[in-house]
């Protein structure tokens, strides 16, 4: 008989021993979510700061006479943005679930692990510490640092001060790690295009380890609103928040209490939902027995009478600036088609959302993506490049949207980019590449796309329309005079004059028409 | 025929000269105006007119392909020529805004030309390239330029003789026969001239080369009408065999607009269903397609009569077919010494 | 005929007696052991001999077809009767363990007994359906039962003639024609009788309903060595239309058993590629099909002539093809007025 | 200008914010997950007890009054294993990353997350406690708790002691979650069906909640060998794992280091491996510098020397027993085709792992799966059900074996079942549904399906070949006669014996062989 033996690990233990589950599943791979992990966080830091982003990532090979496609790179990244106190630099950096994500607004990372998991990573293939410097304004602060992953803490080899004589402001990082770049490269260079698409006020430098230089410009200075916090919005919450806002709360009635916590709840909304919860009006907050709070919880979901939730924590792009963006990056000309739809703020288990979707077809669309469609997905600002069809805007583009109904075959080009922002993003792995989907958000996905679609059929009749008149005024020049030679030859005449009725429709279309309804209704020949 | 042409010029250079879009009015030829007509025992266009409107653009190419093709056959009404369908296709190449995309839009618009004219295109001197033929006592005379007068009996070639443009405008001088028995196709026919049916059964033979010409269909109305004899079709016994026997019968839709080619009272011999059981003929299974065509066969009205019925309902019971050359399996006479006999004698 | 049938059914039967499973000898059709002989200018057989065993578990029953199609074709001799070659197919319905699955199967074992004793199948009374026919200045008598002696002018109905069992047994009597004339469509082999080609340029008309019935390959071959006529093939201008000349002039491989069915010196004179461009034929596009048809001609052996080669460049070059309707484009009478004169003369 | 708050979260608080990167995205899918998490630690905690597992698992809805697909339901599940030690039930339960099943030895759950997942998610959509009941054989502990989630902690309501007069030794658990049976339904009977076919020795009851009971009974008594724990093998360790050995070991230099830290490492193999690592086989490992200690790591994957890894700590059904399961759930008869392979013990990125392979075809697998391929996936003797085509054995199958050479085609009835084992199962997710694409598994699993596969064409061959011979002795038998017939008909004579040709091929198929060589050989006519 064998002894079992128990035993706790840290956080960083639990992702070393896990890494996969974060994106850092093979070498190729993890050089993919590193950079993507720094570069979000650089965003997020800048928009913070209200400064339109730059930033600057670097990667190049360390000296490595191993002839194989893993090597070592060193990775460095700087940003524009608000800089972290140096107080917070060694657990933001250093230790699994540390970071400034953990409240109710939007950010693109939301896990707050990823600049800490390309730490760890980092630090397992290559034993090297990482090196932080940043200044929010004041003194730099220059760290090195290693993660002590047992104890899930940075242990700091080294802290230097320096004067900042040029106020500089922000965040430079740079570490070693094990790589593959060429099986990443296309990957990689597609994902900072994408990110320059739904970020045209950003700057982004990049010089990849062959020494080539990508740069992706800002288009305006033009900031989206910046995200707040807010109370949660009732509709959803679960228990445990609900447990947790009576714990810390100071009202005396659950009145009160729901009108003080949560969003859009007034004194008619609290009195009608607490009525349908079957809770009193008046109880203690406090003296709630386990089954009122699961009672109200529950009624959370059946009362349809809450406002939509807060957008203010959300930031969208703004049918705008996506729009200028797609055109931009798609070089779209006025011939073509494109609809960009911002949707109203939803919600699902209780977290806010927005969708916004664009659509896009057209010649210069079948020029550069061919026959079919194809889709473009972001979450929070983010690029998503893999596991496409496993995600809910595949199944909303191609399960739940009858393109028929839109003049659109299946050799029809068309390009469709959805993006969602939430203060949480339903991500189906830590590796953030898809999302799940959540019945809310399949539906407003649907909707966005189908509305962002609604002008395509439209669009399709009046480039056919356009071309049909040109045809027909000319047909008839092309006919009438066939007529008259035939019809002359078997009367055994001179050839009639035609030219007062080519007169007739030679004028311009809307008179065409009007003339048209001159003659009388010709009845159908439905033979033909 | 040459008036009736010119007639259609005069109309439409007088709208020309008028300063109207011209246009014509027909029989409408779409299907909720093609009526069976039980009294005529065929197939009829009824009362509703349509316009064929150059002010229209979707009528215009066909409005001028119809102007067209009406030169086209008075020029050989004039020239006592003869033409296919195929070379009245060929004949519009070259005329850019007039060609046709394929040969069954040029057939479409001779349709058109024959609903418009009231004629057939027959009397335009048009012709489709099916071959049949004819064999069996029956003096003609012939009104082909370089022929006329001459006469022949249409036993004097064995292999029989081909049904073209000279044996349909033919004059029939005389015949001793005392029915026509026709069959739809060539080898059967050749079987049936090499069996001597036509001295066994005192018959005129007409194969009509699968679904009959119209031409041929003349002619059997013809034999029928002045000779007063009986029609017997024998075909294979499948839908398409049987729908061959019918147009003989009662007509085509797409000939509803014309007279003088259905024989009401020519008779449906064979290849029955029941001819399937009772002389246990090799079968093929009938195809999906087949089935489909047998339950339209049910619901059209020309299909009322109680044979046909009864026939119909054996082959979907059976879910099988048979070919004419099915009765081989009891050796090659034994079509004309058992089956014919037992046929043409009940 | 009856003799080599006998002759056959004594081999299998002896070997039965001995007690060996019985097997015949035949020459090899695989398609390496037939070659084009520039002497005979056609395809012959080549040496080598294979054996149809009925020991072979895969030979057993394509032997028993053809010991079976062996009887019935002697059947047919003996009692002076055709029968076509869905006649045979079907006449083995019902013979459970004979049986073929398709018509396809039953031409070839059809082609087998032909090797196997060195006979056409016309020489054991069986024909195929394809109806071509003929018209012009020769005069035939005929040798079918019921006909023996009695004679007919070819000019004697003008719709023409069909070749059927009693042209082709027929015996040529006379003719004043000094040229045949052969085209592949009855359109045009109408047109030709209609606009009296066959006094214009002396000639006996054929028409060979697409790719020639050997009976008509037959006729042809007589005509040119019994008379001494020389023949002119004029098809569409397309791979299919030069295939049709050139296995009139030097047969198929097909065939490369039977002799007496070429023409070696018959010329094709049309519709040539050259032709397109001189005339400004309508024409259509190629198609891939058609591109890699006229790439297999080109490797030919029966293609080395200059014509030949020429031609098909030209074809592949233009990337057009054209039907012999396409001088209708000029009106009916062009291709007699200007075109064959001009072919003719050359 | 925003201010940046910091803070730092609980593992606890991470999964219940995170809940749907562990399988709890939505009631039916929790529903699932917790039934699965409870039950593989129930069959975990038998065979460390080995004893043959009786696992009753029973969900029963509570009076809900509301009438919608989501319900209350009380999941229990009783097993007779090692039972937990009463001091250890507290965390185990309502702990994040505490757990038995951190070191190194095949284990169904590896995350350690699974049964507290259950808990947390049933109390925070119930807010109602856990109860725990078990014992070790001595007394019997019952445990009332709830989740502490902000701090990561149980926090125990209640705990009585019993005496245990009849030395029960198990675990019993009870909890409640609102789910959503209804919807999840086929699966859940599904996942214990396949259950029990690669746990033959394993008794499951369950009784759902509209009251049937389903039973899967053992078919032997006899339990696979428990996997032992080991010393990882060197093959592809990390820096981090060997800095951690570094820093624990006694000996004085890496030589012995070697030998002692690692699997299947002589003297001669830790010579020759340091040799190519460039370092010295008599430094002190503690001494060794960080990129020592990085050249020798790396050194690891390219040192091709080493033993394969040990297989004890695995524990493989076996091809027997495999066999025996598969048979039984397929109803698979004499007729039919199955082969099953187990490999030889592989290792990637350091953790060993088996593969093991049954393919089965034939009348019986048409009749039951139809035409084409059904796959069945397991790993650590747990079936996955979902999200199928993701995972590694689905693109082994689909993509890297060339079926047409088995002379298998696309409409042949094909089961392919697959089981992997290791002590590290490379998800994908926390959710456990699909395996990663790490090459050594890909290469593993490729060659297990084709080894089982290999006698597919044999087999088709064979059955082929069986129904010639019998057409063969038919044929002779069917044309002989009409030969004589009409050949007899031909030549005018009368019809011939052919009773010596039939005595030829009517003997048996030997001798028909050898008869046959007598007779002159044949050309083969190729124009047929």
């Amino acid at each position: 008989m064998s002894q079992t033996e128990y035993q706790s690990i840290s956080p960083a233990d639990f992702f070393y021993r896990n890494r996969e589950i974060a994106g850092f599943s093979n070498p190729s791979r993890a050089t993919y979510t590193a950079v993507r992990e720094l570069v979000e966080n650089s965003m997020d830091a800048c928009e913070a700061q209200r400064v339109p982003p730059e930033v600057y990532l670097r990667i190049t090979e360390v000296d490595d006479h191993r002839d194989t496609e893993t090597k070592i790179y060193k990775l460095r990244i700087e940003d524009n943005g608000t800089g972290v106190p140096s107080e917070h630099i060694p657990q933001t950096f250093c230790q699994v679930f540390y970071g400034s994500k953990y409240i109710l607004k939007q950010a693109r990372g939301t896990f707050g692990l990823g600049g800490t998991m390309a730490v760890l990573y980092g630090q397992i293939t290559t034993h090297k510490p990482v090196q932080v410097i940043s200044s929010t304004g004041g003194e730099i602060h220059e760290f090195t640092m290693m993660i002590d992953i047992q104890n899930n803490r940075a242990s700091i080899l080294k802290h230097i001060i320096r004067q900042n004589p040029s106020g500089w402001r922000g965040t430079a990082l740079e570490l070693q790690m094990e790589g593959d770049y060429s099986r990443i490269m296309y990957r990689l260079i597609e994902y900072l295009k994408q990110t320059a698409m739904v970020n045209p006020y950003a700057d982004l430098t990049y010089v990849d380890p062959r020494g080539r230089l990508y740069k992706f410009e800002r288009g305006t200075e033009k900031l989206p609103p910046l995200p707040q916090s807010v109370k949660p919005h009732p509709h959803g919450v679960d228990v445990e928040t609900f447990r947790r806002l009576i714990a810390a709360t100071k009202t005396r009635n659950m009145k009160g209490f729901m009108m003080e916590h949560f969003q859009g709840v007034g004194p008619t909304t609290a009195e009608k939902f607490l009525d349908l919860a079957d809770v009193s009006t008046k109880a203690n907050p406090k003296t709630l027995s386990p089954e009122d709070i699961v009672k109200a919880v529950r009624a959370t979901r059946e009362y349809t009478g809450f406002k939509r939730p807060d957008a203010s924590c959300l930031s969208p792009i703004g049918e705008e600036l996506l729009e200028t963006g797609i055109k931009k990056e798609l070089n779209l000309t006025e011939e073509d088609y494109i609809k960009v739809v911002t949707r109203k703020p939803s919600t699902y288990l209780g977290f806010p959302f927005v969708v916004e979707a664009a659509v896009a077809t057209g010649r210069t669309v079948r020029k550069t993506h061919g026959a079919g469609m194809t889709i473009y997905r972001f979450a929070n600002r983010i690029p998503l490049l893999f596991d496409e069809s496993s995600g809910v805007v595949w199944k909303a583009a191609n399960k739940n949207i009858n393109w028929k109904t839109y003049n659109v075959e299946s050799d029809t080009s068309l390009v469709i980019a959805v993006h969602i922002c939430s203060t949480k993003i339903p991500y189906k792995s830590v590796g953030k590449e898809y999302m799940a989907d959540q019945p809310e958000v399949e539906k407003e996905v649907t909707n966005a796309i189908r509305e962002a679609a609604r002008g395509v059929r439209r669009y399709f009749n009046r480039r056919f329309r356009i071309a049909r008149e040109h045809r027909r005024l000319n047909i008839f020049g092309k006919f009438l005079p066939v007529i008259a030679e035939f019809s002359s030859k078997l009367a055994e005449q001179e050839i009639p004059d035609i030219e007062p009725l080519l007169a007739v429709v030679s004028t311009d279309i809307p008179e065409v028409e009007k003339k048209l309804k001159e003659v009388p209704e010709i009845v159908e020949d439905t033979s033909k | 025929m040459e008036q009736s042409l010119t007639g259609l010029g005069n109309l439409i250079y007088e709208q020309i000269t008028n300063h109207e879009f011209p246009w014509i009015h027909m029989q409408s030829r779409s299907t909720d105006n093609i009526m069976y007509d039980p009294e005529e025992r065929q197939y009829v266009l009824g009362p509703r007119m349509i316009r064929r409107h150059s002010r229209n653009i979707r009528h215009i190419r066909p409005f001028t392909q119809l102007v067209w093709t009406a030169w086209f056959a008075k020029e050989l009404v004039m020239h006592r020529k003869t033409s296919t369908l195929r070379e009245v296709y060929y004949s519009a190449r070259g005329h850019r805004d007039i060609e046709y995309n394929n040969q069954q839009e040029s057939d479409n618009i001779i349709t058109d030309m024959e609903v418009a004219l009231n004629r057939a295109r027959e009397d335009f001197h048009i012709f489709p390239e099916e071959r049949s033929a004819i064999f069996g006592d029956l003096t003609i005379e012939y009104t082909v330029p370089g022929y006329e007068g001459r006469r022949t009996n249409l036993t004097d070639h064995p292999d029989g003789v081909m049904i073209g443009p000279a044996v349909t405008s033919s004059e029939f001088v005389e015949t001793s026969a005392d029915k026509v028995l026709v069959v739809e196709k060539g080898a059967m026919f050749t079987r049936l001239v090499e069996e001597r049916a036509h001295d066994k059964f005192n018959a005129i033979l007409i194969h009509t080369a699968g679904q009959s010409p119209r031409a041929t269909r003349g002619i059997i109305n013809r034999l029928n009408q002045d000779y007063d004899l009986p029609v017997y079709i024998f075909t294979d016994g499948d839908p398409w065999g049987i729908h061959i026997a019918m147009v003989i019968i009662s007509g085509s839709a797409n000939a509803a607009h014309l007279r003088g080619l259905t024989t009401p009272d020519a008779e449906w011999i064979g290849v029955w269903g029941t001819d399937i059981i009772d002389y246990k003929l090799p079968t093929e299974p009938l195809t999906e397609f087949d089935h489909k065509r047998l339950r339209e066969l049910k619901n059209d009205p020309r299909y009322t009569g109680d044979i046909w019925q009864r026939e119909l309902d054996v082959f979907l019971k059976l879910e099988q077919k048979a070919e004419l050359e099915a009765f081989s399996r009891y050796g090659l006479t034994y079509i004309v010494d058992e089956y014919l006999p037992a046929k043409l004698g009940s």
